[in-house]
């Protein structure tokens, strides 16, 4: 429906982003810098999923990662001391192991990419995925997602029982209140 | 800290253009300064900086009764973001620093006014050791409201003076800025 | 076939006389249309925001009793303009210590991030940018770029208030989405798609087709929903990332000029985004009575032209009358605290959205639609809905009569300022 | 005696949670509904400069103290004001002529310091200074803030014996403040007072036409 170069740009635009982002988290030297380069990434992840026809993917993708980890992230960067010093919130470690792992993924990767997609293939044709995803999650993979939900439910309430132990100890003065660790 | 009127800008004390009183309609024409000038000449957002009485009066004046609002004055919190400084109240030198840092943060095509007997002189508090004699000393201003405090019709009237001042003038030659003081 | 393209074969073979399928420069036509219709939505949010900020100036000023803009133009329908041209040509000041790429960022993030969610909206019977299968899931992702948006303008002016502003303005659109996406869930579960112009196909005309008066449930779900997207869009009682009274201006108290007008603009199309999903969400979209998609779709020519224009008219009507609500609660209530705000939506929003979504499910499965249980509901609802517009038509009025008693008491004596006016 | 404080009653948790939802529902319908019946009042604002039945001049209290103004004509240099004025905002010199007549050499009033507590209007005695019922008087020099009333050389000081009647109040200053009186109602509904102030009494001197009122 899109035509072709169109769509060629539009997928060396999304690749581009997250690559771009990537990068950009990996050498900036200020994080959150990083933080908020991610943020390139998963919207180009994002566009991916969208050219891979898995557009249920593609919208959780920007809901889930976006809305949520993205946003937690941030928060837990902006509530850190001293993060604008960047010898104390990013230095540079570790630059040898670092340049082994790269190496090793990127072969491994490449190795992959040309044994297992040699070719082009066309793509799939945009069928919508929703309805396959809820029925498949109903039925056939239902175990593994009652699990997943209960393993949530489960850090939830340890979360709730770790940060509420301490709010409910009762002052010395008698009504119970906040009180510093 | 001087005690003269050593920051005061020549061209604030350019003539008013007189306004036509009753025939003066709304006339856009084609020459870009008259529609820069009406469009900012209508669009007075004003800082309220009110450190004493005259700052109810001032409050008070984007009220019910003598609504500023009509001319398009509407008071934003931002220095950034107003277009004109009403320093309604007694400044003494401890705050003389904020009210320069406040002219200073605000965006170019700015005015001052000073409103009241204490702004534009000190006022009631002229003898006293703390007390700026006069905003003036300290930033530019551009129209004095006499009054102790003054009626909302007399701050409402200075705001129609400030119209007229703006009307009277080069918008570029303001934008390009008195520099701080 | 969606309009874009509809429009760009129609061109294609009216000006270019070739045929659509085979023509080699089809692509670029289609383009074309589709950046002169992402130009026609700009458009659409810079002019909507203009006028709507004069007629909330307008309105505020009549529920404080004064009069609100009238000196430029006719009655002051300029002064959207004027306030426009001098915010664009005011200095465009960037703080010294700020983060200077994110400050420079973070209004084109909001703006996009607000932007993006007019692709999905349903306009009329066929107009829709992108009538995407999963349009609700869509809409919510889009919104959290606003989020990251937000973020970035608190740090990057690298100012205190900013910052409090855009952590505030953060925590409380990921807390709100949660009782607004459980809300919006009533609605896929009775549509059973996530289209949104599936949603808008799954309604009907007439008041008792809506979904807003199938059953309670979903009455109290488009209240909850109303609400929770008010406190997204960090509108009054819930604007606490721009309360004047503790952070001056919140995260754009460092913006100045045009950039600032970026924030404005974003802030007026998040009000009309989520009064338009309410719209069409809850209370039938651009369904026309009596008459079915179908049989607009089957329609040609200058007839096709007119049910268009009268389904678009339609749904501007009932999201503009939803923006008028919201101005009014904005003018009504007064602000919460941050502790409020959070005890409002996790105490109470979140619990009885969920709720909802466990009763519609319930009578999903018990009240078979089209039966006579349905109906019963249906009208029942609908009764409701009356007896709401009636009750308030009436306090209304109450209130009315009793200050005009006032006033008639006031009016009599000898003041030396001109009395209260009669209501 | 300290009233007795009750025992904290503890409300039912469940009732409270409801009863706060009623509330929050019920109290936004009834703000709703006040503030829409505020849409069909008429607004109580008075158009200040061009719109407003009457001047905002006459409808000022009685007792209202405006921007103060002296007629020389009357005034006899006995400097009774300028002592009593807390701030020294009136400052008053005259010399002696040759031939035994005194004349002023300035009579300026600072109305950027003055405080408008009318001490001085009480302390004249014929009636020569006073306040008017004038607000309007902001200008864009700080030297324009001191009215200066002495219009011309050899002004010559009254004496107490035969003093001219006064002259209508208002009528001075809208010759000395420039642009005064320039905000003038655009339609004038029933009564046509276009000037704000009215022609100056017969037999009072010095160039005082109306002239900075048009």
């Amino acid at each position: 429906m899109i035509p072709e170069p169109v769509r060629a740009l539009l997928f060396y635009l999304c690749a581009g982003l997250a690559l771009a982002g990537g990068c950009w988290v990996a050498f900036a030297r200020n994080i959150v810098h990083s933080a908020f380069a991610l943020l390139a990434t998963f919207a180009g992840v994002a566009g991916l999923y969208a050219f891979l026809s898995a557009d249920f993917l593609a919208v959780v993708q920007l809901m889930i990662y976006v809305g949520g980890v993205l946003v937690l992230i941030l928060f837990a960067l902006m509530l850190t001391s001293r993060i604008e010093e960047a010898r104390v919130s990013n230095p540079t470690i570790g630059l040898v192991p670092g340049a082994v792992v790269l190496i090793a993924v990127s072969a491994l990767l490449v190795y992959a990419c040309v044994k297992e997609f040699g070719g082009t293939t066309d793509l799939p044709p945009g069928e919508p995925t929703t309805a396959g995803i809820g029925d498949a999650l109903l039925s056939r993979y239902v175990l593994p997602f009652e699990v997943i939900s209960v393993l949530l439910l489960a850090v939830l309430l340890g979360a709730v029982t770790i940060a509420g132990g301490r709010l409910r100890k009762p002052a010395p003065g008698g009504k119970p209140g906040k009180e510093r660790p | 800290m001087t005690d003269t009127p050593a920051g005061r800008d020549p061209t604030a004390q350019a003539p008013l253009c007189p306004t036509g009183g009753d025939s003066a309609p709304l006339v856009v024409t084609t020459r870009i300064d008259d529609l820069v000038n009406w469009s900012r000449e209508n669009s007075i957002w004003y800082l309220l900086f009110a450190t004493a009485c005259c700052g109810i009066e001032l409050m008070q004046t984007g009220g019910p009764r003598t609504d500023l609002d009509r001319f398009g004055a509407v008071f934003r919190s931002s220095p950034r973001q107003s277009d004109l400084l009403i320093v309604a109240g007694t400044i003494t030198y401890k705050m003389a620093d904020r009210v320069r840092l406040i002219y200073a943060q605000m965006a170019e095509p700015r005015y001052v006014m000073a409103m009241g007997s204490c702004a534009n002189c000190g006022g009631l508090f002229q003898q006293s050791y703390s007390v700026v004699p006069g905003v003036d000393a300290i930033v530019p201003v551009d129209i004095y409201l006499p009054g102790c405090p003054p009626r909302p019709e007399a701050l409402n009237e200075a705001i129609l003076r400030v119209q007229d001042l703006m009307k009277s003038e080069h918008w570029a030659s303001r934008r390009q800025g008195r520099g701080n003081p | 076939m969606n309009i874009i393209q509809h429009v760009a074969n129609l061109l294609i073979r009216s000006v270019f006389h070739a045929d659509p399928a085979s023509w080699p420069w089809t692509w670029l036509v289609q383009a074309v249309v589709i950046g002169i219709a992402a130009f026609l939505a700009f458009a659409f949010v810079a002019i909507f925001a203009g006028p709507v900020s004069w007629i909330e100036r307008r309105i505020a000023g009549r529920i404080q009793s004064r009069i609100g803009p009238n000196r430029v133009g006719p009655q002051g329908v300029l002064q959207w303009l004027a306030d426009g041209v001098k915010c664009w040509l005011k200095e465009d000041l960037v703080p010294a210590a700020a983060d200077r790429p994110l400050f420079l960022a973070a209004p084109y993030l909001v703006f996009t991030g607000m932007f993006g969610a007019f692709v999905v909206l349903p306009f009329g019977a066929q107009v829709v940018a992108a009538d995407l299968n999963v349009g609700i899931l869509y809409l919510l992702a889009i919104t959290s770029l606003v989020v990251v948006g937000l973020l970035m303008a608190g740090w990057g002016s690298n100012s205190k208030w900013a910052l409090f502003g855009g952590v505030r303005s953060a925590a409380q659109l990921v807390s709100y989405e949660v009782p607004s996406a459980f809300s919006l869930l009533c609605v896929v579960l009775l549509a059973g798609t996530l289209s949104t112009q599936g949603i808008v196909a799954a309604q009907g005309g007439w008041p008792w087709d809506w979904f807003i008066f199938r059953n309670p449930f979903m009455f109290a779900a488009f209240f909850l929903y109303f609400t929770a997207a008010i406190a997204e869009g960090n509108r009054t009682p819930f604007d606490l990332p721009e309360a004047e009274s503790e952070i001056v201006a919140g995260y754009n108290i460092e913006y100045s000029g045009m950039r600032f007008l970026f924030f404005l603009f974003a802030e007026w199309a998040n009000i009309w985004i989520m009064a338009a999903i309410s719209a069409f969400a809850f209370l039938g979209g651009w369904q026309i009575p009596g008459i079915a998609p179908e049989q607009i779709a089957a329609t040609k020519g200058w007839e096709f032209v007119g049910w268009q224009a009268l389904s678009w008219t339609i749904f501007l009507v009932k999201a503009t009358f939803l923006v008028f609500v919201v101005i009014q609660i904005r003018w009504t209530l007064p602000r919460l605290r941050v502790d409020q705000l959070m005890i409002t939506c996790w105490k109470y929003l979140v619990p009885l959205s969920m709720l909802m979504v466990l009763g519609v499910l319930v009578l999903l499965a018990l009240v078979p639609e089209g039966g006579g249980a349905d109906t019963i509901l249906r009208g029942a609802m609908v009764g409701l809905g009356l007896a709401v517009v009636l009750v308030s038509a009436l306090r209304v009025r109450r209130t009315f009569r009793v200050d005009r008693e006032h006033y008639r008491e006031m009016e009599g004596r000898d003041l030396w300022y001109p009395p209260y006016r009669l209501p | 005696m300290v009233p007795a404080v009750p025992p904290p009653v503890r409300p039912n948790p469940v009732r409270a949670y409801f009863g706060n939802i009623r509330r929050a529902v019920s109290s936004t319908f009834e703000g709703m509904t006040v503030t829409m019946s505020w849409l069909f009042r008429r607004p109580s604002t008075i158009q200040y400069p061009d719109r407003t039945e009457k001047p905002v001049r006459e409808m000022l209290p009685e007792t209202y103290r405006g921007l103060l103004e002296v007629d020389l004509s009357r005034c006899t240099a006995c400097l009774l004001c300028a002592k009593t004025c807390p701030l020294g905002c009136i400052s008053i010199e005259t010399c002696k002529h040759p031939d035994g007549a005194r004349e002023f050499q300035t009579f300026d009033i600072d109305n950027g310091l003055c405080m408008f507590c009318g001490l001085c209007a009480e302390a004249c005695n014929f009636d020569a200074l006073a306040h008017t019922r004038e607000f309007e008087a902001s200008v864009s020099s700080a030297e324009q803030l001191t009215v200066r009333f002495v219009d011309r050389p050899g002004r010559l000081v009254a004496k107490a014996k035969d003093l001219p009647p006064r002259r209508p109040r208002g009528s001075i200053l809208a010759a000395l403040i420039p642009g005064f009186g320039r905000r003038r109602r655009r339609a004038a509904p029933p009564e046509p007072p276009a000037s704000p102030a009215p022609a100056p009494a017969a037999g009072a001197e010095g160039p005082e036409n109306p002239e900075g009122t048009a």
